[in-house]
């Protein structure tokens, strides 16, 4: 323990500085295919194990699970179901949002995994809730996960 | 016996080494992973536990970027541990590998070590910006390649040494890598090449100093009752030795890594190694810098101090020299993704024990060889003992 | 695993020091924190030196939650190990404890330091560096505060286990109340369940008042074989068993209920502390409650009880205080503060000292065996188990 | 590299490559910032740059007296227990001559950066600061003497940078 302590708390020093910097990413050898498919042909891609036999949304190099190299890809349609579901109310700063987020993982029939997306055009969700990708319009879409600007519920 | 157990490096995996590759992290920690375990013979499900060693996030642009990499180094539903002991991180995640077997907890470790530099735009230098002490040293201005220029400078001060003896190792490793596959930066340079190249911090040149990279790298280490079962040619970590220095890297006198000598003396105490050149068939020492090189060697006990550049001069460091040190062609050679240059060291030397070195294998049927790394404010040092 | 083989040493804790923890610490550098702690700890373990004593020194932290790269150069000096073997675990305090447990097992060091601390009152843009640890490219360009992934699973946790809210609020008035009796907390409060249901939902059915708060600390723990240990304590805590599992860093692929990695985390620890029944074997439990409902969901990943059944518990009293196996008897994260990286320390801080008898007005009487459990939090799918007791 | 092996994975690209399209990515630049607490040492040590003066604290221990100052010896692992002022002078212990800004552009001008030895403090115990007023760098010299050259005190604001660098003297 130290023999002398800050007791004027006056003098106690702070100083300011960040680490920040800018980062580009490469989308990588699955992400820049699938998300291809999806700014050029709104396709919603996955891709199957040969060993394990589960296809995975979204798709990748690898299955995370045995290690196999994946290299069947699958459209497995824009449409599929709220799994989990939460209504954001505040935004990172800590800010009150103008209106909720609904942040759900939606997931495709015989996928495993799905996608984490935001629900739009409804106040209202639920778990089994069956929902559908609205793509940006192409000229928008820049390969990037937000070429789908949200899921929004089928009307049955 | 529980503990004490000997522990085998039985496979080893690693990508190219390029300035930008296209794949992410994640895809290249599987692509070095999934090829250390071809080599062994083994599969995912053989593996009891992972150890990831990675660089800064500030490269990549991930927090917590050891999280984010583990199901490329195959961590899924496994016991996952990241160690970052700053650029000396390659040769420490065998290490850390190592006690996962050597304690008996585990009888199979997969080493995985990544690092995508190029993430950082528009140059990865900035990164290393924020390594120095944020009151002090940040604001007067701080970069990577100062540190390592006032550290050359006073190296060569104190021993009289000529930037052309320094300038002989950048030659060597680089023509070195003209056989590594991997390589990024194999080339026939010349002494004049290296001293006419552009100064970025006096004395420290273009030439003298290893690029950025993205890559990664991997091995397969086992206990001996599974060696026994994979292989006939299994490699034994037979030392492990690892120093840091004080956070006052002002206060040190930087002509000497005093941490790198206590990290060699703590392995090579392990290995039973008395007197290291004789020992030791060939090295594999840290070379971010072609100096850098030099005072490993010294720091590895490998020459008396200042002695290096004279062994340099006299051809002993070549490939076919008595102590071959850097036969892979070395970061300068092969290009610096952090933590994966350190364990393509390690790769090296298990591949030149093992007789499967191709263009690059030392002559001599090398049995004992070390490879070092060195990281954090010229601080850290990480020291692998292998033998056949 | 070898658990079956003869063991070559035990491994047992022999000293702990604690400072913290408190909202802020303007006075301390991160440095001085750690200094502080250090010393503690070291005169704890009877007073050893550290430049002669210590063999191997472990410390756990993140850059981006110190606001550097290659923070480990920043942490020699005042834990006594510069020119020493010291290395930085990227990870929980938990995980620096399993190394230090494995260096010590393999027979070649006989005393390791496990050091974590948070400096979180140093971070202006706490949750925007969380938000950094999202992947890159599948997730984080979503934007909006990291903590929705939190709101996502406790609504797939409640809706699988017919957990309520009510339970969940229940563990924050618990564990702020039993914060009271701790020195260490920074948040302990006599709150109503009331008051946490009527807390405003930030990421629906997540409430404010179930969210852990950062908090600055810095814990510094003494490891030591068998023969070593007996000669600097009498009060040797042993390591019976440790485990640590990832699950996956997908949030697609992993499970949103049943904390996977815990539960093979535990697994892990259980076979090696011999553990087959832990109801009955444990007396006590520190689990990682960064959330309300995280407390729940870990008890069941940790085989205390059937999924689904926490919540139960906690309603009938049993993990109370003076319950049948009382949880976060500390006040937990959510009332000590999140010590960060030092919240797997804080876990083993409160076990260590149940178990010596030293917990004052919070004292579980006769405890001998007890349990430590982390999480790496958002957006991670990591965790770690200790089991720990006085008896070797 | 291993004979073994006869294909490396890896796609290598381009830097123009993300310019022209061949290569797709995401971009982002986190928001991460700070207010490191200086604490009992460095506190103290700015507060004396800002009176124009460096402070040391003192181990009665080892007897050294260390800059920049800490409130533990690293090497006794003792509080330390005094303070005291060490002058503004000292000798280069190294230096570089740096052609390269923080971000790798290349300057015009090259700034001299130097590790200096201050004259009062125990042999060996430098700060790193940047030189001036020197001419020619050719003519810089290891061991040569310096003197800090600081800014008025009105601009002083209890940094490191209220000594503006090191310049040098006779000696």
């Amino acid at each position: 323990m130290s023999l002398e302590k800050i007791t004027n708390p006056l003098n106690a020093r702070h100083w300011l500085g960040h680490m920040e910097a800018d980062y580009r990413y490469t989308l990588g050898v699955a992400g820049e295919r699938f998300l291809k498919e999806i700014k050029e042909n709104a396709r919603i891609m996955g891709a199957k194990c040969p060993k394990c036999g589960v296809i995975f949304v979204p798709p990748r190099l690898y299955c995370e699970k045995c290690f196999a190299k994946l290299e069947e890809w699958v459209d497995v349609g824009k449409r599929g179901e709220v799994y989990t579901y939460t209504v954001a109310t505040i935004d990172v700063d800590g800010k009150k949002l103008d209106k909720p987020q609904i942040y759900a993982l939606i997931k495709f029939e015989g996928v495993h995994g799905g996608l984490i997306h935001r629900i739009g055009e409804t106040d209202k969700v639920y778990i089994g809730m069956k929902v559908e990708a609205v793509f940006k319009p192409p000229s928008e879409r820049k390969a990037s996960i937000n070429d789908i600007a949200y899921f929004k519920p089928i009307e049955h | 016996m529980f503990g004490k157990k000997r522990v085998a490096i039985v496979g080893a995996g690693i990508t190219l080494f390029r300035r930008n590759l296209k794949e992410t992290g994640k895809e290249l920690a599987y692509h070095a992973a999934k090829m250390a375990l071809e080599q062994a013979g083994m599969e995912l499900r053989d593996i009891q536990s992972v150890v990831m060693g990675t660089a800064p996030d500030a490269f990549d642009g991930v927090h917590m970027k050891g999280e984010y990499l583990a199901d490329g180094a195959g961590a899924y539903h496994k016991p996952y541990t990241r160690v970052f002991v700053g650029g000396g991180t390659g040769v420490f995640t065998p290490l850390a590998g190592w006690w996962h077997v050597a304690s008996g907890k585990f009888d199979t470790c997969l080493v995985v070590c990544e690092e995508k530099m190029s993430s950082c735009y528009p140059h990865p230098q900035y990164a290393f910006t924020t390594i120095f002490d944020p009151i002090l040293e940040r604001p007067i201005g701080m970069n990577l390649i100062w540190i390592f220029a006032l550290e050359m400078h006073r190296y060569m001060h104190k021993h009289n040494i000529k930037k052309e003896d320094i300038a002989l190792v950048s030659v060597k490793n680089k023509r070195n890598a003209l056989d590594n596959p991997i390589a990024q930066l194999g080339a026939n340079i010349t002494v004049e090449d290296v001293l006419n190249s552009e100064i970025m911090a006096w004395p420290v040149q273009r030439l003298d100093v290893s690029p950025t990279s993205d890559g990664a790298a991997a091995v397969v280490l086992v206990s001996e009752d599974v060696a026994k079962e994979v292989t006939d040619n299994p490699v034994w970590i037979d030392g492990v030795g690892w120093c840091i220095d004080s956070t006052h890297w002002t206060n040190r006198d930087l002509y000497y890594p005093d941490y790198v000598e206590y990290a060699a003396r703590m392995a090579y105490k392990m290995a039973g190694i008395k007197n290291p050149p004789k020992e030791i068939d060939v090295a594999e020492p840290y070379d971010p810098f072609d100096y850098k090189e030099l005072h490993h060697m010294e720091g590895l006990l490998l020459c008396r101090k200042g002695e290096a550049p004279k062994l340099t001069r006299e051809g002993v460091t070549q490939r076919d020299g008595d102590l071959p040190v850097c036969p892979s062609g070395g970061l300068l050679g092969c290009g610096n993704p952090i933590a994966a240059a350190g364990l393509m060291k390690v790769c090296e030397i298990f591949w030149q024990l093992r007789g499967e070195a191709g263009k690059r294998q030392v002559p001599g049927d090398p049995r004992t060889g070390v490879a070092q790394a060195w990281g954090d404010l010229m601080q850290y040092g990480s020291v692998i003992v292998l033998r056949r | 695993m070898k658990g079956e083989e003869k063991t070559l040493s035990e491994v047992a804790i022999v000293g702990v020091g604690c400072v913290g923890f408190r909202p802020v610490t303007p006075e301390l550098s991160y440095k001085e924190l750690m200094f502080e702690a250090a010393v503690k700890a070291y005169e704890d373990a009877g007073g050893i030196n550290p430049r002669e004593d210590i063999d191997v020194f472990v410390t756990c932290a993140e850059d981006y939650l110190e606001g550097f790269s290659i923070f480990d150069e920043f942490v020699p000096d005042q834990l006594g190990a510069a020119l020493r073997p010291l290395f930085t675990v990227s990870g929980d305090g938990m995980l620096g404890l399993a190394t230090a447990y494995m260096l010590i097992k393999t027979g070649q060091f006989d005393t390791v330091v496990v050091e974590a601390h948070s400096k979180a009152s140093d971070i202006l843009t706490y949750m925007d560096i969380v938000q950094f640890g999202l992947d890159p490219i599948f997730n984080r360009p979503l934007g909006g505060h990291p903590y929705y992934i939190a709101g996502l699973e406790m609504t797939r946790y409640l809706y699988e286990t017919g957990t309520t809210e009510e339970q969940c609020a229940q563990v924050v008035v618990k564990n702020k109340r039993n914060a009271i009796l701790n020195p260490y907390a920074a948040y302990g409060a006599n709150i109503t369940l009331d008051q946490v249901m009527r807390s405003e939902k930030l990421f629906h059915p997540l409430k404010k008042l179930e969210i852990s708060v950062p908090a600055d600390g810095c814990i510094v723990m003494v490891l030591a074989s068998e023969k070593v240990a007996e000669k600097l304590t009498d009060k040797p805590v042993w390591v019976k068993g440790v485990g640590w599992c990832t699950e996956t860093p997908s949030l697609e692929t992993r499970d949103w209920t049943r904390a996977v990695y815990t539960r093979l985390a535990a697994e892990m620890a259980y076979k090696e502390a011999k553990i087959t029944n832990p109801w009955r074997d444990i007396d006590f439990a520190e689990i990682h409650d960064l959330f309300a409902y995280k407390e729940l969901q870990h008890m069941e990943a940790l085989k205390l009880c059937d999924y689904g059944e926490a919540g139960k518990l906690l309603e009938e009293g049993l993990t109370g205080l003076d319950g049948e196996l009382p949880v976060n008897p500390s006040g937990g994260l959510l009332g000590m503060g999140y010590g960060l990286e030092a919240s797997g320390l804080q876990k083993v801080l409160e076990v260590v000292l149940q178990l010596r008898g030293e917990a004052g007005a919070r004292q579980i009487d006769n405890a001998e065996v007890g349990l430590a459990h982390t999480w790496r939090g958002i957006p991670t799918a990591t965790g770690a188990v200790a089991i720990l007791s006085n008896v070797k | 590299m291993s004979v073994k092996v006869k294909h490396f994975p890896g796609e290598e690209i381009e830097t123009k490559d993300f310019r022209e399209g061949k290569v797709l990515f995401e971009s982002f630049r986190p928001k991460a910032r700070y207010a490191w607490s200086a604490g009992i040492a460095i506190s103290r040590f700015l507060e004396e740059l800002k009176n124009g003066r460096i402070i040391a604290s003192t181990c009665s221990k080892c007897g050294r007296i260390m800059v920049p100052p800490r409130i533990y010896c690293e090497k006794c692992f003792k509080p330390t227990d005094g303070w005291t002022y060490v002058k503004d002078t000292g000798v280069i212990n190294t230096f570089s001559v740096s052609y390269i800004a923080s971000d790798a552009s290349r300057l015009k001008e090259p700034i001299v950066v130097a590790v200096i030895e201050l004259d009062g403090a125990s042999p060996g115990m430098g700060i790193v600061h940047l030189l001036g007023e020197y001419g020619d760098w050719r003519q810089l010299k290891i061991g040569m003497r310096v003197q800090a050259v600081w800014k008025p005190p009105e601009e002083r604001v209890g940094a490191i940078t209220d000594i503006k660098y090191f310049k040098p003297v006779k000696g």
